[in-house]
């Protein structure tokens, strides 16, 4: 587990051990999580009353979700190696969990908002993987026209709010989300993604103080997968004994920790801080360990020198989230290995699929370049708005 | 019509759209117990209470960012900068996520955002709070950037932006707020984004500026007629992006003379876009080089009567005129 | 005290109180932080090392110092209201103490930054109230030549790096500085003083992971005065039970407390944390606890508006650092009370004569106005430069 | 002399002067261990360790105010921006208090800083990783901007700009650092920052460009050239800040025609100064308007086709061009 490890190398490095406080933590969850972790015990959460609420379909479909993003990603995998795509491509596999467990909880007023590492929560929003892929290829079917890019999918009419390059640079507007939740009145919160090595941006922090004396109902996903590129989390942040979530703290925010592989604990957590959010109005910092199996991004192909190869295949034979819930949903009767293998091939049938429509889409024509840019451009006649708002010379297609 | 100052025509302008829509709000350091900094906010938590008018703590990239959040979800922030230098412990927030989230998401989201503050040096408070940041925000396609120097235009121009559905950056000036102007009552009294403003007629030359330096530039103008017969026309920006390139075009072909002046740093200053622009789409007009005046060339300086050589006061502008007319001062 | 009042209120209203962390205190300092503070104990401390070291002489200098920080800004006061300076004026009055305390500890390594109420600073580190006052005036025999005024003041060559203006903004330069000294090998330290409204600045929490991180010798002091502008603490910050300090867990950086009207206090904790510095590189976090007699600046003329009269009367009456340090070396028969009148009516001429100078100096040229901008504009030959560096097409004074 | 990669002429001026002064050391988000996001510091630090070498956390604010506080300190510390996007999060210690501090001191301190990265748009990473702020930094005295096009101009500009004793902001492109050319081995090549480079002559015509679109502009000209037998100079300004007017002003009252390049966005860009330069000082020797170029002036747009029509490549250069000359392309 990732904290723990962690845990252990910051305590002996540092010298502010005593008079870092030892906070207690309330729910049983946070006993669990100090516990050695080797054997992933399966049951575990599997009664929280969220979880005893699923149907047999909403445990299959949550299985579903995970092989898709995977086999999404499998596939965008492959046409950005025949070089179908431009810029980076930041893969989620090893963490769908944590999408497809928190996404699957959001309510009518729920938003989500992450950071470049989208794909994941997007098609667990609901987004289809052609306009998904679409985007990828940069084309004009794409979920933002081909303007975004992989680290930038948008679905605001699923309530999902992007895709964000800048690191830590979502933490404030997901705040500004949860603000505006609060402010009409309405019974929401807002999933705020961000990874281990955000933590230690300037706005993050200034969120947190802001969340915690306000009491805005915003709940940060810390998906800690051990590394921000090629650093590993003790070489980025020191933090306390519970990990980067207990410097909540700080702020007097309620926090916690989940083990990533396990969609049960991902969603106990995230529905007791999302009841949280709903009935106090009060944020929470959730703690998810997990891990990516490939680089950074494809351009980094040597992730297999700042992490060992028995760490990557470790996770991958013990941790992965899809197999780890396979074999819950076997045990529990619910789905057979046939059945799963099935969902497996319609997931890349519908990857392929994805392709083929990406590759058959058009590109934007040129002079989409300048739309979108301005909302009272794209919408004359709605403003009080006139004079030069572009400053070429010439265009280059004129 | 009435003679109200600018600080009065912007706080109006904030009650009238507070009262107009109930998404607007406006959060900052001190806008709301402590009535404001510079007190353009006075009165109006007294009268519209916690939800519209929000102190925050200091960390302008937090509430910044929390205000464009706000936006996407289609509430009106009005976001209070104390200094608008300020606003560059959120550079990121206030350039990169305001300007680009449309684009990025192609279209499916919008941002009306106001960030508003006082923007001028003058006033003796050193290098890190004089920051006039126009040119740097007009640079960004997808922001709209504004900068009245009339109480009329205050009111006008906040009340556009505020309505605008694209972020619009107000700059403000501590050294106007208590200039007046005749300002109308009209609760729709708007005025356009990108509309400059002939602040004086003439034939003889065109004075072309924007905020404090309008004003300047309306003291040297009267100056050249009267001791230099000198006729000179003040055409007042107003609005920085969208600029209104038709009304600066027209003027120049008419006096065939340019003298740019703000009090901004020079280098890609504002004053260089709008030379570049005249050159080009005036050249055969141009009797003389397009001249420009702005601020001396360094950081503010403390030393009151230093900082005010380094603006370009009402003679500077008379010298240089008259040095486009080869008169020497 | 100010972190008990706080503590009280954000007790009250924050939900999240269960999961924060109660953490343990190990220094008595701590304990006493805690206890009610309504009569101040004056031998509190009295017995620490680095004060029983102090000689009579070194006493009186302490006192010397602050009761001139108080006469030196009474004079600055008056002339601005004579409209002899522009600009802003932060008084220090009220807070002598603690720059008065921590500099007399610093030695050949030690360096010190602060934000723009810096005349405390600026005269407890020997920088002369000539040079002071004439850079309030913006005179060219100001320390800075009249080009920084009242929030700029510099020495370097007295280890004072100023002065700054962005709140927040000299935290990660303070790291510098530790950086720098740790980087050369040197036994040395940075003290860092900021307000109680600057914690919630991303770049100062920025700056306590880095300091957490890499072993920096800095020490953050927290002049907490109760309020920024108009805005009390607690309408500014969410924080743990232990006060703001007490964020500094979340970086595993050691934290505590001093009363800052008391000067063994704010020695005794001081050199704790400078020991720390120059024997491990390990940073702290210190929050003192004071008050401003007077407004924000001097712009802050309602300042009786958001506090209370009574508020303020009781710090100056019980609480006032130079009537504590008076009394305490009056009980220890080190100070008379006519002694004390005598250095009183020194500091006030010396302040005087500093109106003097300033009145007498001469502003500075108008061609200083460029120089200072570039150090390779002001060594002509130091520097592979050439070309244009200032663009103004004419200049004012030509 | 020796044909070497922009990027392996930029690690060897950081070889170089690490090894020449102690001071210098190389800090930010993976320069260390993984050898830079775009491997420019690779092999470094196996060379010369933790000390010369540090790997900062995602922190810019921090490690650049860090940068600053050092360089006070004496040190020379080179800040890696893995994009140079990222000094938007860090913009107020960047330019605030790097571009102050001497100023605001009367000149009792210096900050002898380099902050260094890739800026430029072209490789599809999105509207807010494709900043090419060299108008933003420029706008500032106190800071200097260096933006080289050419390997031995990397390698003699870093070299400067480390001994340099002013904070210098030096804009590499992820576009250039595969490309080679000849590269003096001494170990004191140093070039002035302030000194454009002529990269061609010619007599018809001033292309003036920076960074990757000097590239551009040398394409064009051979195109010119070849097809239309106009023989264009094309000057490359390689520092911004101090600008080389002189060389930019000799070549325009030679060949009477000037057209800017650049690709940053048009508002108040770099083109935009040095076109009210020329017009300001070679008036009359202007047979027609300047010219720019620049960016399409948008966030920068993913879609990996588009964002090449974006960028102001040769054939609209040559176009322009020939416009210049009402030749119809
Ligand atoms: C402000 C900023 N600095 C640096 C980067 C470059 N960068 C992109 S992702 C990344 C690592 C982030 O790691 P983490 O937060 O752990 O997320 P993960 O990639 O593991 O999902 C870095 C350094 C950036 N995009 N923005
Ligand atoms: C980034 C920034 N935001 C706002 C301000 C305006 N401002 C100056 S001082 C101040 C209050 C700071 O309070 P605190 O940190 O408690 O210090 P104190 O004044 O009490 O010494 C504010 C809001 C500023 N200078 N910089
Ligand atoms: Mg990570
Ligand atoms: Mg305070």
């Amino acid at each position: 587990m990732s904290t723990k490890t962690a845990k252990k190398k910051t305590a002996a490095k540092s010298a502010a051990k005593k008079s870092s406080g030892s906070a207690k933590k309330s729910a049983p969850a946070k006993k669990a999580a100090a516990k050695k972790a080797d054997a992933p015990d399966l049951r575990r959460y599997a009664d929280a009353p969220v979880n005893k609420a699923m149907s047999k379909s909403d445990k299959i479909r949550a299985f579903v979700d995970m092989v898709r993003i995977r086999k999404f990603e499998q596939a965008a995998l492959q046409s950005y190696q025949k070089g179908k795509m431009g810029g980076f491509l930041h893969l989620y596999i090893g963490q769908e969990a944590t999408a497809v467990g928190t996404c699957a909880l959001l309510g009518d007023h729920d938003h989500i908002i992450t950071a470049y590492r989208d794909h994941g929560h997007a098609l667990a929003v609901g987004m289809t993987m052609n306009e998904c892929m679409a985007e990828l290829y940069g084309k004009y079917t794409g979920c933002s026209k081909g303007k975004g890019g992989s680290m930038h999918f948008f679905a605001p009419e699923k309530r999902y709010w992007g895709g964000h390059g800048i690191v830590g640079g979502q933490t404030p507007l997901g705040l500004g989300i949860a603000y505006a939740l609060k402010y009409k009145g309405l019974k929401g919160s807002c999933l705020c993604f961000l990874g281990d090595g955000a933590v230690n941006q300037g706005p993050f922090h200034e969120s947190l103080n802001l969340a915690g004396l306000w009491d805005l109902p915003i709940i940060y996903v810390i998906e800690n997968n051990r590394y921000s590129m090629g650093t590993s989390q003790d070489r980025s942040s020191v933090y306390p004994e519970g990990g980067l979530a207990q410097r909540a703290e700080a702020y007097r925010i309620d926090w916690t920790t989940a083990h990533g592989e396990n969609l049960y604990d991902v969603r106990a957590k995230t529905s007791e801080a999302i009841e949280r959010a709903h009935e106090k109005s009060r944020p929470t910092v959730l703690e998810i360990a997990t891990y990516r199996y490939y680089g950074h991004s494809i351009a980094d192909a040597n992730h297999q020198k700042y992490r060992t190869k028995e760490e990557i295949l470790e996770y991958q034979r013990n941790r992965d989230p899809i197999m780890v819930w396979q074999r819950i949903l076997e045990e529990e009767g619910v789905l057979t290995a046939d059945e799963a293998k099935e969902i497996e091939n319609k997931a890349r049938d519908e990857a392929k699929d994805s392709i083929r429509f990406a590759d058959e889409s058009p590109f934007p024509p040129e002079s989409e370049i300048l739309t979108d840019v301005y909302h009272s451009v794209d919408n004359p006649g709605s403003h009080t708005n006139q004079g030069k708002i572009f400053f070429n010379d010439r265009l280059p297609w004129e | 019509m009435a003679l109200i100052t600018y600080r009065q025509a912007l706080k109006d302008a904030f009650s009238e759209e507070i009262e107009r829509d109930e998404n607007v709000f406006i959060m900052g350091e001190e806008v709301a117990q402590y009535n404001g900094a510079y007190k353009v906010t006075e009165g109006l938590w007294d009268k519209y209470g916690d939800k519209r008018l929000v102190d925050a703590p200091i960390s302008e990239a937090g509430f910044i960012g929390l205000g464009i959040g706000a936006a996407m979800m289609g509430l009106r922030p009005v976001i209070e900068m104390m200094f608008f230098s300020f606003v560059y412990v959120a550079w990121d927030q206030a350039v990169n996520n305001a300007s680009s989230l449309r684009y990025m998401s192609g279209g499916l989201m919008n941002v009306p955002l106001v960030i508003r503050g006082p923007a001028n040096g003058g006033t003796n408070v050193g290098a890190t709070h004089s920051h006039t940041p126009e040119n740097l925000v007009a640079n960004f396609p997808g922001l709209k950037c504004v900068v009245p120097a009339t109480a009329a235009d205050a009111k006008g121009l906040m009340k556009s932006s505020i309505r605008d559905n694209d972020p619009v950056f107000f700059m403000e000036s501590t050294l106007l707020y208590g200039e007046e102007s005749e300002v109308p009552e009209d609760p729709d009294f708007l005025i356009p984004l990108g509309k400059a403003d002939v602040k004086r007629e003439g034939t003889d030359l065109s004075i072309i500026a924007h905020g404090r330096s309008v004003l300047m530039a309306l003291a040297a103008a009267k100056e050249l007629k009267k001791k230099h017969n000198i006729d000179a026309e003040v055409v007042d920006l107003r609005s920085i992006r969208p600029l209104d390139e038709e009304t600066i075009i027209k003027s120049v072909k008419k006096t065939n003379r340019a003298l740019l002046v703000e009090e901004n740093k020079p280098y890609c200053g504002i004053g260089s876009q709008v030379s570049h622009l005249i050159q080009r789409r005036a050249f055969d007009y141009l009797d003389a080089p397009v001249h420009r005046l702005s601020a001396v060339d360094a950081p503010a300086i403390y030393s009151p009567p230093l900082e005010k050589v380094q603006l370009p006061e009402a003679k500077v502008i008379v010298r240089e005129a008259l040095d486009m007319f080869n008169i020497k001062a």
